[in-house]
C-alpha cells in the first residue's frame, strides 16, 4: 500500500558530475518498498513551476531505519531544483508505486544490465536478490569511470560486479550490450533483468529471447499522476498493441517477451 | 492556516447545485480523479462532495498515441484522447465500488453525435449512486465537420436539450472556455435546459519540441490545466455569473484553499479540483478543512455566503 | 547555450516580414518596452529586429485605475488601460529618440472606432524611422457595444481595409486569442489586405483579493501574459500557419532561444519578446544570439530555413 | 545610472522572526546608489513561478565594498523564497533605481521616521546624513522590541535613536505617530522623512505640514518593470489628480505636500 509522506532528508550527496544520491526518512513507504517499484517526488513544496511530481525507482531501502534513497541524474528543471534540497529539509514523497520485479525464487543465477542513471532499480534488486540467496551478476555501462557510482553499494552488497566504459576508463571498453553479447554464458542465467536506454533494453531482450532466458525491463514513460488516475502514461508494449499500458500502474516493470522495443513506435 | 483547533465551531459547507444537495462544494474533476480506486490508498472520498468520473463514451475507446501529456510552466497539456471502458463497463465495473464508497457521484458522458450524448444518458437515468451528468462538450461534432459542440451555442442547446429528454439527473454542461463569448454559451446552455453550468474545461494549446522539430504532443494539440489557466478560468465564471441565473462548479487551477475562494467569490456554488490531485493526492481534503477554517476565522456561517462576494455591481 | 566561440561562424539571421526587412527576427513587444528609453541604460536596442512601442491612441489617455497589475503563476495580469500621451507627443518627442538609436521601429495602433484607426495609421504615414503599422485590435469598438475588434471577423476585415487605405507602410493586424476561431480572424485580416499578422495578444482573465472580497485589478479584468499563455499562443500559431499564407509575428511567453523556436517552427517568422523584458532588460539580446549559437550547433545557414520546421503534413 | 548584476551573497542573516537581512557584492550598481533608490530583484534563477522581480530599499550600502545590503519581511512567495539563498550564491539585481530622498544639505536638523521595515530606505539615508553632518533622529515603530532590527546599524551611525513599541517591550509604548506629536519639538526640525504604512506617513505629513516643515515620503506600488516601461505601478498621489505617477520612476520618494494619501484612493 502506498502512502504520501514528508521524507527527513539524511543524505544528499553529489557522487559525479550531474548525479545525485538523496537519502530520507519515510518509514511508511519504505516498509512497503518492493525492487522495481518507484517513488513519485515534488521537485518543489511552494512553486508551481515545475508543477509535476518526478518518479524516481527505489535506489536502495533500509527497511530497519525507514529509509529511501534515491539515484538520480540532472537533466531538467525538476532534477535541477531537486539538488537544491539539504539535509534535514523535508522532502514530499508519494509511494511506493507501481509494479515492481518479480523474484525468481531462491538460489538462482541471475544477471542484471544497466545502462546510465537505469543501474538505480537494479542495485536495490540486487540487494533483495541477495537476501534471496542468489548469485548476482551485474554489467553496468557508463560514459566513463566517474559515472560508474553503484560500484561501492554493490560490492557491499556483493555481487559480480562487470562496468563496461564508452572510453575504456573502467572494465570492458564498449557498450554494456557488447560486453553481454562477449562474456556471458546464456547457460548459466536463470533471469534477466534490465534498466536503460531502450536500444540497450532492446538488445538485451533480444539476447534473452535468442536464449530462452526469461527477463523483465523497467520502462519509463512521462507520468502525472503516478496511479493509473490520468492515464498520461499511455504506450504500446508492442507496435501491433490496440491497447495502451500504463507505464505507473502497469509497470514501469514488464515481462521482455510482452515488450518490443521499437524505437519508432511510442512516439519517439 | 492552521488547522486543529481542540473543538473547532461547527460550519455550513453544504451546497446545491440544481437538485443536487452536497454535503460540501468540493468536487473531483473528471478525468483527474479515475473512478475514485486509483486513490483510494490516500484520500477518503466520502468526505467529499462529489467524485466526477472520467469521460464516458458509448463504447470504448483507447485513446490517443503517446506522449499524452507534457509539462507546461504552471500547467499540463494532456491529450488522453477520452480513453475510457465504455458505458457498460463503467457501470458494472466501476460504479459498484464508488456506490460502497458512499460518494455522490457525477458522471461524464462525451459523444461524437447528439444521439450518443442521449444514448448514454438514458443508460445512466436508472442507476443508483449517480447524483448528476456533466456533459463533455469539448468533443468533435463528427456531423459538423469535427467542430467542438461546446464553441456553437447552437449545438450546446441541441446536446444539452437532447439530454434533458433522456434523464431526470441534473445536466451540467462542461464549458469549452475556447471559445469568444463564454456568456452566448452559457446562456444557450440555461436556454436547453441545464440545471447548472460546469466551468472551465481545459484551454487548447500545444508544445513542441525543438529537438525532434515537431510537436510533443502524439496528438499536436491538447487541453492546458492548472495554476497557469486560473486567471482565465476566474474570468469567465465572473462573465457568466452576472448573466446567468444558474449555479456554477468552478475550476480551473485551484490548487489550495486561496483559489478555491476566489472561484467562489466570483459565483461559483462549488469548485472543482483537477490537476492538482496529481500533485498533492490529499489535496481535496485539505482544501476542505481550510475552507472551514477560513469561514471559522471569519465568523461565517456558511460557506454559501460567499458565493459571488466579489462581483461588482 | 555556450557561447563566445573565438571566432563563430557568421549566420543569417535576416528575415523579412511583408516589405520590412529586419535584421533579426527578435522584436520587443508592444506595452512592455515603452518608447525604447526607458531600458536605454540596460541594453542595445540597435542590435535587436525591432521595437513596437507602446500602444498609441489619436488623443492622449490616464489609462485605468490601480492596481494595474498583479502576478499569477508563470504569467502576469497587465489593465493599463492605453495609457499614452497620444500620437502627436508620441511623434514628436519619442520618435526622434528612436530615430537616432537607428532601430526599427513599429507603431502599435489602437481605436475605439474604424476612423480612428485609419487617422492615426495617416499621421504616420509620413514618419521616418518607422517601417510597420501593428493594430491592437483588441480594443473596444465603441459603435459597436464595446465588442472588441478583435473577436468579429467583420470588424477584422474594416479595420486593417481602412488602416490600408491610409498608409503605405506594412500592415500588422495583431490578434486577440479570446477567440473561438483564430483561423478565422485572420482570414479576415488577409482578405483585408494585411501584410503580416501578430500574435499572439493577451488572454483575458483576471485575480481575486479574497480578504477585501472583491477583484484585484482597478478594471477587474486584465490581460494575462507570460510563459502560462505559450501553448495557447503556439497552437494558435500553428493553426494559422497552416491555413493562412501571411508572415506571423509569434509570442507570447517567450522566456529564452528555446521558447523563441518553438513559436519559428510553428511558423513564426519573427518574435515578439513581452513579459520577460521585465525579468530580465537584457533577454532580446541573449535570446539573439542563443538562437545564433543553435544555428551553429545544428548547422544551420539561416533562420528562416526552421519557419514552420515542426507543422505537419 | 543603473545595471544588471549578478551579486555574489556575502552574508544572510535572519534577523527576526520573519525580518532577513541579505548583503551581496554588485560594485557597479553600489557605486551608483542614492539614499531613497531601489534594487529590483529576482527571487528565483530559474522558476517562472515567481515570475516577477522584487522591488527592495537600499538598507545600506558600501561603496569601498561594492556591497548593498537589503533588510525584507518574509510576507508572500517571493520573499519567502530569497530566505533559500544562500552564501556564496548569485543573485539577479536590478538597479539601482528610482528617485531617490532630497538630500538637505549639510548640518541641518533631520527627523526620520519609520514604521516596520519601513525603516530599511531610512537607514541607508541616515548613513548618507550623517556623512553630510546633519543631526539626524530616528523615530522607529514596531510590535514589539525584537523588530526593532535596525538599532546596531542605527547607532554605529551615529543617530538620536527613539524606538516606539506596540507592547511596549522597547521604548515608547504607543504608536510611532503618538511618540512624534508627544515627543518632537517641531522647531527643532528641518526636514522629516518618513517610511512605512499609508496611514502612518499619512499622520507623518499632517505634522510636517502642521508645521511647514519640509520633508519626503516613500510610497510602495506593485511593479513588473521597475524602470517606467509598463505603466503598472501607477498612483494618484492626490485623489483630485488626473494624471497617474509611476512610484517606479517618479518615485518611490515624493515629497509630502504633493502627496495625499487617501486610504481610499488608489484601490486600496
Ligand atoms: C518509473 C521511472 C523511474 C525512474 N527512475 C529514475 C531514477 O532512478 N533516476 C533518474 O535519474 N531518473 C529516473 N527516471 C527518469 C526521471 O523521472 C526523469 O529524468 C525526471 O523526471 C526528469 O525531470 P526533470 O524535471 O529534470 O526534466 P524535465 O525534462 O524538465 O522534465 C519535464 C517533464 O518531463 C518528465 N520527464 C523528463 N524525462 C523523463 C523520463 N526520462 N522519464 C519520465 N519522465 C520524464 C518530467 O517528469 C517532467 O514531467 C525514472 C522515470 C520513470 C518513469
Ligand atoms: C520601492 C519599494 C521598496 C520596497 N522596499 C522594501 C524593503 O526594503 N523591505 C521589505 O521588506 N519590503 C520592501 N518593499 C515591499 C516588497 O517589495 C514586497 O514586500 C515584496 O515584493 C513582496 O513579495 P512576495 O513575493 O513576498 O509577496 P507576494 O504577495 O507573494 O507578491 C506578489 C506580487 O505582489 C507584489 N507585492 C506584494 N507586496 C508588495 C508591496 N508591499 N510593495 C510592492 N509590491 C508588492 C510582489 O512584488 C509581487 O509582484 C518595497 C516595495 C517597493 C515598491
Ligand atoms: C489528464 C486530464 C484528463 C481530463 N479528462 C477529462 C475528461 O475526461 N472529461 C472532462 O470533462 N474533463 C477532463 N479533464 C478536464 C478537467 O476535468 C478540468 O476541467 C481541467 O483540467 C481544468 O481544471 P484543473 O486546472 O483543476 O485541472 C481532464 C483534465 C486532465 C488534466
Ligand atoms: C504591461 C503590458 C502592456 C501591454 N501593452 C500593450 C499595448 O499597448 N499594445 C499591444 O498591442 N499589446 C500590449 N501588450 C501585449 C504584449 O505586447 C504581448 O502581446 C503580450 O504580453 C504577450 O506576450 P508576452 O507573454 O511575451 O508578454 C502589453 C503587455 C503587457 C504585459
Ligand atoms: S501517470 Fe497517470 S496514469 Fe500513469
Ligand atoms: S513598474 Fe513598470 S512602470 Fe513602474
Amino acid at each position: 500500500m502506498p502512502f504520501l509522506e514528508n521524507g527527513l532528508v539524511v543524505g544528499h550527496t553529489r557522487v559525479s558530475e550531474d548525479i545525485y544520491e538523496l537519502e530520507f526518512i519515510t518509514p511508511r513507504i519504505a516498509s512497503e518498498c518492493h525492487p522495481g517499484q518507484f517513488v513519485h517526488i515534488r521537485p518543489s513544496l511552494s512553486s508551481y513551476h515545475p508543477l509535476l511530481r518526478r518518479p524516481l525507482s527505489l535506489y536502495d531501502v533500509d527497511k530497519r531505519l525507514g529509509s529511501i534513497t534515491v539515484l538520480y541524474k540532472v537533466v531538467g528543471k525538476g532534477t535541477h531544483l531537486l539538488t537544491r534540497v539539504r539535509t534535514k529539509d523535508y522532502v514530499d514523497v508519494m509511494g511506493p508505486l507501481g509494479r515492481g520485479f518479480t523474484l525468481p525464487g531462491t538460489h538462482k543465477n541471475v544477471l542484471l544490465v544497466g545502462g546510465g542513471v537505469g543501474i538505480a532499480p537494479l542495485v536495490y534488486l540486487a540487494r533483495v536478490l541477495r537476501e534471496e540467496k542468489c548469485k548476482v551478476q551485474v554489467l553496468h555501462g557508463t560514459e566513463n569511470q566517474k559515472q560508474m557510482v553503484a560500484f561501492d553499494k554493490l560490492r557491499q552488497i556483493g555481487v559480480e560486479f562487470m562496468p563496461a566504459t564508452a572510453d575504456g576508463s573502467a572494465g570492458f571498453k564498449g557498450l554494456v550490450t557488447d560486453l553481454l553479447y562477449k562474456k556471458i554464458d546464456p547457460a548459466e542465467i536463470d533471469f534477466i533483468y534490465a534498466c536503460g536506454p531502450e536500444p540497450m533494453m532492446e538488445l538485451v531482450a533480444a539476447f534473452a529471447d535468442q536464449h530462452g532466458i526469461p527477463g523483465e525491463v523497467s520502462l519509463e514513460e512521462h507520468m502525472a499522476c503516478g496511479v493509473g488516475a490520468c492515464l498520461g502514461c499511455a504506450r504500446k508494449l508492442k507496435a501491433e498493441d490496440e491497447e495502451y499500458v500504463k507505464v505507473c500502474k502497469d509497470g514501469p516493470v514488464f515481462s521482455m517477451d510482452k515488450v518490443k522495443l521499437y524505437k519508432k513506435i511510442n512516439g519517439r | 492556516m492552521k488547522r486543529g483547533a481542540v473543538n473547532p465551531a461547527p460550519v455550513d459547507m453544504a451546497v446545491k447545485i440544481g437538485k443536487m444537495h452536497l454535503q460540501n462544494p468540493i468536487i473531483l474533476a473528471s478525468g483527474t480523479f479515475g473512478y475514485g480506486r486509483e486513490y483510494e490508498d490516500f484520500i477518503d472520498i466520502s468526505n467529499i462532495g462529489a467524485l466526477v468520473v472520467k469521460g464516458t463514451t458509448l463504447e470504448k475507446r483507447n485513446g490517443n498515441p503517446p506522449p499524452r501529456i507534457v509539462e507546461t510552466p504552471a500547467g499540463m497539456l494532456n491529450a488522453i484522447g477520452l480513453e475510457n471502458p465504455g458505458i457498460e463497463v463503467f457501470l458494472n465495473e466501476h460504479l459498484p465500488y464508488l456506490r460502497e464508497r458512499g460518494v455522490a457521484v457525477i458522471a461524464n458522458i462525451a459523444g461524437n453525435t447528439v444521439e450518443e450524448y442521449a444514448a448514454i444518458a438514458s443508460l445512466i437515468e436508472r442507476q443508483t449512486g449517480i447524483v448528476g451528468i456533466e456533459l463533455n462538450i469539448s468533443c468533435p461534432n463528427v456531423k459538423k465537420g469535427g467542430l467542438q459542440f461546446g464553441t456553437d451555442p447552437e449545438m450546446v442547446y441541441q446536446v444539452v436539450d437532447a439530454v434533458k429528454g433522456e434523464t431526470s439527473l441534473p445536466v451540467i454542461p462542461k464549458l469549452s472556455p475556447n471559445v469568444t463569448d463564454i456568456v452566448e454559451i452559457a446562456k444557450a446552455a440555461e436556454a436547453g435546459g441545464a440545471d447548472a453550468l460546469s466551468m472551465i474545461n481545459t484551454l487548447m494549446g500545444m508544445a513542441v519540441d525543438i529537438e525532434k522539430r515537431k510537436p510533443v504532443l502524439g496528438n499536436i494539440f491538447g487541453g492546458l490545466s492548472g495554476p497557469a489557466i486560473k486567471p482565465v478560468a476566474l474570468r469567465m465564471v465572473y462573465q457568466v455569473y452576472r448573466e446567468v441565473n444558474l449555479p456554477i462548479i468552478g475550476g480551473g487551477g485551484i490548487m489550495n484553499y486561496i483559489d478555491a475562494l476566489e472561484f467562489i467569490m466570483v459565483g461559483a456554488t462549488a469548485v472543482s479540483i483537477g490537476t492538482a490531485n496529481f500533485i498533492s493526492p490529499c489535496i481535496a481534503r485539505d482544501i476542505l478543512e481550510d475552507l472551514k477554517g477560513y469561514l471559522r476565522q471569519h465568523k461565517l456561517g456558511s460557506i454559501r455566503e460567499l458565493v459571488g462576494a466579489a462581483v461588482q455591481e
